[in-house]
């Protein structure tokens, strides 16, 4: 169980056999996850293009992280709900989110302004952790209503350390409620390694509040997608939550305001390298005879198309008025904000006049 | 092990056999009762009215809360409607948001006002900005009731004015009454509120009375400053535990000649500064009295405020009473660290002086 | 390992051999156990019985938790430190505290304002967890000095819900930290039970941040000093933190402002009485013929005097004045304070005047 | 899997040889410097200085803290003094207070602004009441830095500026420098204090170049209030990354005839009301301005004690500008929504009208 994880997938594009978390897609079904992964991954290259050139203000990369993001987010029925943290834009293309919604947010131009409910994703949500008990909440929710759909929270490795973290964790297996806590360990928060987060494997933290912890390779996209899935029934069959956590690597900086290389090895990284997620679903597709060069062609001009579309999308987006800051602060009228709105206005339009 | 929030079939199974008894219904008269019973009574009220509020918080349930607030109500409400949480307040609220977006209207407790502190993040951070940060897409109907204030001679941490570190932060709303009949209602204002309210009762008037008219017909708008007393030579604002005292202090004042009009101000986010200015340009004079520390306290915020609206009005400047910069000293030194009568009196006397 | 966890003293009083926690006391160690008990026992009616009359002005009563707070802090070297929660009163008496400096916290003279240097022994905190990360933080100092002194952190079973004591065992665990986590689990949370709180017995949360975790009897005072003292030199030998969960029951109300009658049944009160901690230790102290009558009679007179001590104490206890208040707000001068002393005094002064 | 904290003999002889290494000498030299740089030459010198001395935080280690303030100090001191903290700011804030009980001197750095709140219940109801609560017996010399404020163009909870939510506790300090050197000094008082101290860092000055005498000859007093520009119409008070916009103001001002006094205020627990004073005593104006909301923000405080202290001497009310009581815009819109100089100047000009 330690060591890398539930692994369905090896390195070389070979499958491994597992008792319980066996999976039997379909050649499309293999072929779609590889897409999923490719579109991912240009799509977060372009964010760091974008950010390179000064179109966003930051990007946290995903990159490494696709099989995580892309088997765990096809596990989801439709009407499951999705708690992010800020790097799951893979998760977010798997709900059918448009990208560009992600891109106002690292562009400065809005804090993510979508609608939770539009894509059943919710916020993307900086303050480490946090999520997890709105998710443990709205899985409460689901629960009473006497649905049958279930809830995902993403988090990091270093966001269990968080007491919000381990009082999810607990509120969720006092209520028993339907949601399972996808741990994506890449292996460092910002520069700290696992030790300094963590004495024991993160998977084992669940055991300790009652429900079951797995570790799965979170670079096979069929052990991620087959394991939440497992999870998500259990969710379903009110057998309460599930902590997976995905074993996997960032292998970029933090986010494009990062230097890695102050604090970790280079060869780290290129052992990780072996690993890499897409490869060795394209050794199975190949392999296999699933897929052959028109298909990873078809797929490389899907990319480029999307990144054009983001870049084309980036470049033209702007801010709102700042007066437009006032108009949801609170759901309902309020004297102060109204006040402020009308001084701003006052202030602004003697500033115009002026010049 | 009982799993208090259950599998869907029986949770909704029991939501239903709830609904069908009589006790469910909250009756509707003119009574005189206790602050705490209107509160409880407001609690019901929303229970009855609808089926997706919840009440959520430490030793609700069978206990009724540790000031009995919620007494009874998980008896007759059930537990999926009355739920004691584990003993962590950030999992309160963070939970709370969670069953808000997923379309409940929860009212959560804080035992007491100095327990609030480990869910100062959710509240912060999450609570008061997730409307504003979705643009207005998600909204968060979550009530924080919070027993606040001294007085009650207890233990460190258990009579904490926290209503500053509230007001300044945008996205949430702050109230506080001062009579049973203004927690009735203004505890349904919050609990019909969109926005999130952070909802203080002043634990040291629990137990006094007042008349309270439940029947639908008497919901006054949402609580702007009202003014209690009137008087033409100065104007004391107060809200919560305090407005009794400043009444007090007026009747006092009243025999010696000095006519004091008395404001209560029931919102401390926003505040209803149009009722204070329109009262200051009579009086000329402003005390502001409140339990918490003055230092950073709403004394200034409405001192400033009011200066800057009133300049021209004001013979005095604003003074300020209340809490010292010291932590709230142990129980049997409460009643002189307290601005009780004698200290609203002594700004009152200095403010007509000056 | 689960139900009342290791026992070296049934409550029959006869011995029950451990494999691993097995103690050898002497008579007068036995004796000097049994006596610590009833004087806790005593002081503690009396706390009681003094908030009755109106001397003070709450008590959070220990009845039943003797066991688990004298043994425990038996445990302890002199240079040890302890961090408690607001129950520990036989402990603060184990550490050689003045009773009298714990009622005037209860009677509203002071918070509590000993000298947690003097007998190693931390104020009492209201707030539920904090302490945990105190003593964590402690422990980490005494390491860093290449002390061998270690630390005990007391808190309840609610306690273990909070955020600030997950991230202790954390903490601890990742610093190798030399605390034990002596959690008394007396069932009850005011008015909530164990299964409100969590959903696993409280000592397997250990495990999950990689750290031993032991459910103890908590009556029984002998596995509680062995099993402590067993985690006190993992703690000096640098192996890091221990869970203790000393199963106890919390025989009376939450404080003297709480009505049990509300949340739980007099019969499972009674099912406890038959396991009460001085009972059993007395059985055995008789049945080996290590106490007789007059060691008994002369204990409780031991405890009477205690009791009249305290009494006599209590009664006599002033407030200091209001304007003390003002002295250790903080360490160095402060002209906000200054100017508020000054405009007290001020108007202190006129107040007396106009009388 | 590596014990940062390690062994009580390991711990040891690596501290020992720490010490013996010629980094650990800090040099003293005026130096042009920026303010990243003058932050961390004043930790440098307080590890050299005190060994009881102890850095905590996230990712301030190898790599230097995210602006990197602690650049190359682990390096140079060793995992036992520069340590990296798991990802709980609540755990890093109480293990500070219980190795302050236990004799050390941490300094903690909060990544930013928007990830104090995890701590506020330790450092409100903990580390500022624990001297209070032992009537002096206990002391906890904790200096919690952390870079707040707007200005660089970050995503959301990396911009706040919660100073009044320190202020109003009683039992903390809170201190802002404006400047290199009173960055370097100003940390070197907060360090050497026994009070518990909130060291806010303008991060948007990080950068800023400005010269500092780091000889221990410099060392000024404890941070009162300083008057940065004299002038006689107008008193414009700020602090921390609102300094430098208001000399802009005054320079502009000047160019149109109004002469601004400027005070730093430096210190924002307590506040130097009297430096204060004596310049609105001249001036008869005032002008306060920050980044944080105006709302229960600082100017409300100043602006109550100020009038209070001057009432016969304001020629016109004070006057606030400061953020809106919205969250922290998306940073496109930052430039329009921090008070910047046209904003501060449309203050000034209603001041002098008034
Ligand atoms: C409460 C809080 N503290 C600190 C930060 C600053 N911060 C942002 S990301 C990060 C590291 C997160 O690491 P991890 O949870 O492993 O997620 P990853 O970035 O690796 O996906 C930190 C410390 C934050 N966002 N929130
Ligand atoms: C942070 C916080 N929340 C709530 C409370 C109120 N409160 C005081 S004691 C208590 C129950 C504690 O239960 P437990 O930890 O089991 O300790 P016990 O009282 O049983 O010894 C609660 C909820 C508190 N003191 N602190
Ligand atoms: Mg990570
Ligand atoms: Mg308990």
């Amino acid at each position: 169980m330690t060591g890398d994880g539930i692994r369905l997938l090896a390195p070389d594009g070979t499958r491994v056999p597992h008792p319980e978390h066996s999976i039997d897609l379909s050649p499309q079904e293999l072929r779609s996850l590889y897409r999923d992964m490719a579109l991912a991954r240009r799509f977060d290259a372009e964010g760091v293009t974008l950010q390179r050139q000064g179109e966003l203000g930051l990007w946290p990369s995903l990159l490494g992280q696709e099989a995580a993001q892309v088997g765990s987010v096809r596990a989801l029925r439709d009407d499951d709900h999705v708690f992010p943290s800020y790097r799951e834009h893979a998760v977010a293309l798997g709900r059918g989110m448009d990208p560009l919604g992600l891109l106002r947010l690292f562009r400065g131009v809005d804090h993510g302004d979508w609608d939770p409910e539009e894509h059943r994703f919710h916020l993307y949500t900086l303050v480490i952790g946090s999520q997890t008990l709105h998710a443990t909440g709205y899985a409460c929710g689901l629960a009473k209503d006497g649905s049958e759909s279930a809830v995902v929270a993403y988090f990091g490795d270093g966001a269990t350390a968080q007491g919000d973290v381990s009082e999810a964790f607990n509120f969720a297996a006092v209520y028993g409620a339907p949601v399972v806590f996808f741990c994506q360990n890449n292996q460092w928060a910002i520069s700290e390694s696992n030790e300094k987060q963590t004495r024991v494997p993160l998977y084992q933290r669940a055991q300790g509040f009652g429900f079951p912890g797995v570790r799965v390779d979170g670079n096979d996209v069929l052990a991620c997608l087959a394991v939440t899935r497992w999870a998500l029934e259990r969710a379903r069959r009110g057998e309460g939550p599930t902590l997976i956590e995905a074993f996997t690597y960032r292998m970029g900086a933090h986010t494009t305001s990062d230097d890695p290389s102050r604090y970790r090895d280079a060869a780290e990284v290129e052992s990780w390298r072996a690993k890499d997620p897409l490869l060795r679903l394209e050794r199975l597709l190949r392999a296999e005879g699933v897929a052959d060069d028109a298909f990873f062609a078809e797929t490389e001009a899907a990319g480029e198309a999307l990144a054009a579309r983001v870049r084309e999308g980036v470049r033209s987006m702007t801010a709102p008025a700042v007066r437009n800051l006032f108009d949801h602060v609170y759901a309902e009228p309020h004297a102060l904000v109204d006040e402020e709105r009308d001084a701003f206005d006052v202030y602004q339009a003697a500033f115009v006049q002026e010049r | 092990m009982a799993d208090t929030s259950a599998t869907a079939d029986t949770a909704d199974t029991a939501h239903i056999a709830d609904m069908t008894t009589t006790t469910m219904t909250a009756t509707a008269a003119v009574e005189r009762m206790t602050l705490v019973a209107a509160l409880n009574a407001s609690l019901r009220t929303a229970l009855v009215e609808d089926p997706k509020t919840l009440l959520m918080g430490e030793d609700i349930g069978r206990l009724g809360g540790v000031f009995r607030v919620t007494d009874g109500l998980q008896k007759d409400f059930g537990e999926h409607r009355v739920m004691d949480t584990p003993l962590a307040e950030s999992g309160i609220v963070g939970t709370a948001i969670g069953l808000a977006l997923s379309g409940y209207r929860p009212i959560v407790e804080i035992q007491f006002d100095g327990f609030v502190f480990p869910a100062y993040d959710q509240i912060v951070t999450q609570l008061a900005k997730m409307h504003a940060r979705s643009r207005g897409k998600v909204r968060l109907p979550v009530v924080i009731r919070i027993p606040y204030g001294g007085g009650i001679g207890a233990v460190e941490h258990h009579s904490e004015s926290p209503e500053a570190l509230f007001a300044h932060v945008a996205g949430l709303r702050v109230m506080s009454p001062a009579t049973p009949s203004d927690a009735y209602w203004m505890l349904q204002e919050a609990v019909r509120s969109d926005d999130p309210v952070v909802f203080l009762e002043p634990k040291r008037r629990y137990y006094e009375k007042g008349e309270v008219d439940t029947r639908p017909g008497a919901r006054p708008g949402p609580p702007g400053a009202r003014v209690v007393r009137e008087g033409a030579d100065l104007t004391l604002v107060a809200y919560g535990p305090m407005v009794a005292t400043c009444l007090d202090a007026a009747a006092v004042a009243a025999e010696e000649g000095h006519e004091l009009e008395v404001v209560d101000l029931r919102s401390i986010s926003p505040i209803d500064f149009d009722t204070v200015s329109r009262s200051v340009r009579r009086t000329g004079r402003l005390v502001v009295a409140h339990e918490a520390p003055v230092f950073f306290g709403a004394g200034a915020e409405i001192a400033a405020r009011i200066t800057e609206r009133c300049f021209y009005h004001l013979e005095a400047p604003v003074l300020r009473v209340g809490g010292f910069h010291t932590p709230y000293p142990p129980s049997r030194l409460e009643d002189e660290y307290l601005p009780g009568l004698d200290r609203v009196l002594d700004a009152v006397d200095r403010a007509l002086a000056a």
